[in-house]
């Protein structure tokens, strides 16, 4: 298989589902002419032309409000927000009017329309612009919420998400845009709600998604390797839907949980996932649940002390070496 | 007079001169006898299904908000009236006049504000939030302003799919400082969109005035988007027809998209808990009953025509109140949605589980 | 001690307030003229005159900006959003300038601002005017969020929060305004972060806040009375700070926790207080922690069916009595 | 040329006609030599801090973003040098400008862009998040148009205080969609709030322009809210002040906010990682470099003034490199924040345990 980076898996998704329906159109600021601000978009415009591949003014309440109400009509408008971290400004039409517009109406309307972009710290672009805001999202009902780890992950996730009837909200990661992964020529989808074990094992299981896979599969290395600790690594894919039950299966195996999170503690998707796990396997647990977490503060700009604010392999070597001390 | 200058209401800016006879306007002068009796019908309806629901809600058959458009009437008949097929409306809480104006029955809008499973929302919605996509109804929403740019997307869908239609956005005055407002008249400007802003200036956002939230003239602020603008008086249905088979025409045949600010009035409280005496004198309501009634207005006008005589009008108005009984008596009847139906509506997937596709849980508890 | 409303003493708190500090500024819509869309700012108009009381046009996102901006100056302004819900299109000022802005300066800026309004479900007003947005707040390091549940509460506690040098977000309730409770003459003030046993119990703990408080505590009558259950209730009153200590030295009395919440489930306040119970008192517990949630759907509007969407004492009683039922 | 129309150019709206001797007007004549020096040597320490910063960043001494505004620095220090004690400012994101043109110092500037603890903003806020309120400048931010209700808090505060002064608050052209912005001019004008909106229009949002992303002039938007406006050329110093004068005086004297749009240019990428070759060409920018730049037409104008000679404009450029360099000393040699340091100057009352009254945690982990 190819490979090649997540940047251009999610472009070919893109290209791939502008070119199979007619009523998808790709919107945001800067994905046409200039190729995009992280260059996902790059070459869609001169490809499909500007009724597919559209530039935005910098008005992220009003062209999502209006990819929503073209949505209703039938346009399965991709929207690009540069960051998702602008969500802050579109909030309202995000999550009232595309997660609510159908039961509002019982059942009469559905939005088929996907927000797409980065949410990711690591870059040093500080705090408002580095929001990780997939708890806040999958907290309403309505919605579904996808953050992709790997390029293959990306590609049949996004096409989903755009044949999806549902408003699907999709969360990249500018630490990720390059990083590269097999990806095979020929058409596949991964259902949203399908969580992937990205790493067998059975003395730990680490629940987690996005960029924090890749750190937990880093540390997972290590432990095997100079701790002779077997950790399973369960990329949940996607945020909502969820698929408990492959992590309920995992705890079942190791009766030990340690999740991984790019994520401002509070309420967080991990704190949710605590609830679940123990509520439903509470007999399975050995100990209690621990969880790395982005380290709570609006996040710092200054790039090395950024490193250590995130999630990152020494802090999850760390964790889960705890965990397990604690649990023998 | 509660709105912002006396002023702005001689400069109608693009519209009509003030001596027009709206009558005579073609889009007025080609309606048959029948269709005008139909205007003046679907007018004395919504005001009849109002007061009906008003005496529900004092009856506590009704829950949360009620906001009623008494004295509002022409504003929505007069526009929706202008409908084709290709032409789409979106409107705010205040939406039982356009409901009603693009056709919707009364029943399930009786039935939707009593909380019944056959409510046109399913009882989901409620008042604020009555829907029809199948007459083009796009809601009923809560958030002030946060129908704007939905307006423009459906302008955009029209365009996208190259239809001839418009989509009518509309929006009380003190709707207009919300800033998705303007987000969404520049993206329209800009892009060209078929999409008629409605800005229905009924003198107060709740018990604020125009002047005490609004710097400026509301429609006027189209004009820095470079974007055509009108005003009119909405309390007469033929003028109201005029002005915006004018804005609506430039939208279908240029894509272009408009503002268009209607005087009116509401007689009734915000909504029916508004204590409705801090802010306007009960004088004013008078005036406004006494002299500029839309349904008054029309009736003078349908009789002077010879078009209605005094015997059609009490027909019509007997038939009116018989209707918004049934529809009272046909909510009544009906059941209420079930705890399990709490969870239907969510997911287009869950509610269509042969389709459904992703894995995993939707739902949590 | 006399007996008034929530209501009532909302509004002595905001009084008391403008009477002490010449920068107490009340701002909102229709918080003067009209005496508030609730009535909770009633005669304070005619009292303190359009300097201090000040209604806005229909701008959540500028007025609240404003206040924010105001507040750098040492203007200390407490800003209603008629309701909580509205937040939606002022997040962006909300949960970026007002949380982040000393961040971000190196701690050179603190926002003293208080927005506070109602955020509950229950009197049929639907999807888009029912968010109880305290998780989603309290996710934002820098900000403070606060729910009182009683009259004698939220004096205390408005004051407080008034004095505060930190942006605090005060979430009243719309079915509680009309309730009254014992408050003072004399005044006092309660810190925010300081949970409150509202009742006593050795059987069960259930951790609660605002309206749920009651339901809880009219469910803690049954059980006591029809299942000779004791039930201990804790009111949080503040979610950040949050008094954990207080919870886990009920949790090590009682070994069970119901959490009862107006919260959609997907990363609540609930999940946040299970994932630090189970890890700071894994051992103390007798089986899992247990939560009642407003069901997990948009606000339905129905109004019979919305009380059941919502926590209630009966849907307190059957939870409490099945995890009962299941640590037995 | 990028912008909207030549048109828009011509018709300078209320700001003096094109033909105004700027040196003449009283807010320049009235300098003195050392003031206009001091003036020129702003805008080369701007310039000279910048380049170095762009080297550092190449150097990979700086994350993130760094937005430069080489070629605007007119504006900032024009607008900056009319501050009076009560007079403050706001900006986004392209903020070195203002904050030298304030006064700030340009070692804590560039240690902030290291990410040191002996930033401004102790390495806490990076290149966006300049701020300094003992110098009345409040920031630097990142959110498009985020900026702009925070200014009008600023002149909130002044008016409410009962002092003299007013706010500046910046935004680029690309910002005047955000709807905020118009929430804030509603305020602003409804309230009479000595604020003035500053458009600083350099041609583009990233790689947009403004004919693509804004329909209708842009300070002309003003109107809509009753509020004045003018437009100037941003590259000429002396009109900037002559321009900003006037309406700073309307803001203090009369708490009536206006906009003003200033016409400006970037030589440089929206950021350093900006290809900067989708959207305009490097004819257009050489063309302006060539005619345009603020510190030659400054320069020449006061070599003519006989003001300047060119060993004082060697002697200043000369100055101003070696301070640049020694900020990026400054800055290599100071430590970086600790991991500790993450927790610090979140909440107030976290970094005052002292005087801190509530219980409880602030933090989760
Ligand atoms: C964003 C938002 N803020 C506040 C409200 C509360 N609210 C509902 S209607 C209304 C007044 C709106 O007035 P106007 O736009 O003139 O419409 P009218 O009620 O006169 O039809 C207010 C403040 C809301 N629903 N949404
Ligand atoms: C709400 C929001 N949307 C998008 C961005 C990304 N962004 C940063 S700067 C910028 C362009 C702004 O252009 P303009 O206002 O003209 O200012 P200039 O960069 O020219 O100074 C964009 C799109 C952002 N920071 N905030
Ligand atoms: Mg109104
Ligand atoms: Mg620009």
């Amino acid at each position: 298989m190819p490979l090649i980076t997540y940047r251009e898996a999610v472009r070919h998704a893109l290209a791939e589902e502008i070119e199979r329906d007619r009523n998808v159109v790709v919107m945001g600021e800067e994905v046409a002419q200039f190729n995009g601000a992280y260059k996902v978009t790059e070459g869609l415009l001169a490809r499909f032309g500007p009724d597919r591949v559209v530039d935005t003014p910098i008005s992220e309440a009003g062209f999502i409000g209006m990819g929503i109400g073209a949505s209703m009509l039938g346009i399965r408008p991709v929207m690009e927000l540069m960051f998702w971290s602008f969500y802050s400004v579109a909030f309202d039409q995000i999550l009232n009017n595309a997660a609510n517009v159908r039961y509002m109406s019982g059942g009469q309307i559905h939005c088929p329309i996907v927000i797409r972009g980065p949410a990711n710290g690591g870059t040093n672009v500080g705090a408002t612009h580095s929001h990780t805001p997939e708890n806040v999202l999958a907290n309403h009902p309505g919605v579904k919420v996808v953050v992709p780890a790997t390029a293959y992950d990306a590609k049949g996730l996004l096409k989903s998400a755009i044949r999806d009837n549902d408003p699907v909200f999709f969360l990249e990661n500018t630490m990720l845009y390059g990083e590269k992964g097999e990806v095979p020529t020929e058409e596949y989808l991964i259902p949203l709600g399908l969580a992937d074990v990205k790493r067998q094992g059975t003395d730990l299981t680490i629940v987690t998604y996005g960029r924090s896979v890749l750190h937990s599969l880093a540390a997972a290395a290590v432990l095997e390797k100079e701790h002779d600790l077997s950790v399973e690594v369960v990329d949940l894919r996607s945020i909502r839907p969820l698929d408990i039950d492959t992590v309920l299966t995992s705890v079942a195996k190791t009766h030990r949980v340690l999740i991984v999170e790019e994520q401002k503690p509070f309420a967080s998707v991990g704190a949710q996932l605590t609830y679940m796990i123990q509520r439903e396997a509470f007999d399975e647990l050995d100990g209690p649940i621990h969880r790395v977490t982005t380290v709570d503060a609006p996040a710092i700009y200054s790039p090395p002390v950024e490193t250590e604010q995130l999630p990152n392999p020494q802090r999850v070597l760390k964790a889960a070496l705890e965990l397990v001390a604690g649990t023998e | 007079m509660s709105k912002k200058s006396t002023a702005s209401a001689e400069k109608k800016a693009e519209s009509a001169p003030a001596a027009t006879d709206y009558s005579r306007v073609a889009v007025n002068s080609r309606l048959s006898r029948e269709e005008k009796i139909e205007l003046h019908r679907k007018m004395v309806r919504i005001r009849r299904f109002e007061e009906r629901s008003l005496r529900a809600y004092q009856a506590k058959k009704i829950g949360g908000f009620l906001h009623l458009y008494i004295g509002q009437e022409a504003v929505a008949v007069g526009c929706c009236s202008l409908m084709g097929p290709n032409d789409h409306v979106i409107t705010a809480y205040r939406d039982h006049g356009h409901a009603i104006a693009v056709g919707m029955d009364l029943n399930p809008l009786m039935a939707e504000l009593y909380g019944k499973a056959t409510g046109c929302s399913k009882g989901k919605g409620g008042s604020m939030h009555y829907f029809d996509p199948s007459r083009n109804f796009w809601g009923g929403h809560g958030i002030v302003g946060g129908q704007i740019p939905l307006g423009v997307g459906l302008a955009y869908g029209i365009k996208y799919k190259g239809l001839k239609g418009a989509a009518m956005a509309f929006m009380g005055d003190g709707a207009v400082n919300q800033g998705a407002v303007h987000e969404a008249y520049n993206l329209a400007a800009l892009w060209k969109l078929p999409v008629v802003f409605v800005i229905e200036n009924n003198g107060y956002s709740m018990g604020t005035s125009q002047a005490r939230s609004s710097a400026g003239e509301l429609a006027k602020r189209a004009e820095g988007y470079d974007m055509p603008w009108g005003q009119c008086n909405g309390h007469d249905l033929y003028e109201v027809r005029a002005c915006m088979d004018k804005y609506l025409t430039l939208a279908r045949e240029k894509h272009q998209p408009s503002t268009v600010e209607i005087d009116t009035y509401r007689y009734r409280g915000h909504s029916v808990a508004d204590p409705d005496n801090t802010y306007r004198s009960k004088q004013e309501i008078e005036e406004y009953r006494r002299t500029k009634d839309p349904i008054q207005v029309f009736q003078q006008e349908l009789l002077a025509e010879g078009v209605l005589d005094e015997a059609t009008i009490e027909k019509i108005d007997a038939q009116a109140r018989a209707e918004a009984d049934t529809a009272a008596d046909f909510a009544e009847a009906s059941p209420f949605p079930t705890t399990d139906d709490i969870q239907k509506d969510v997911y287009w997937e869950a509610d269509n589980p042969a389709e459904r596709k992703s894995k995993g849980r939707l739902f949590f508890d």
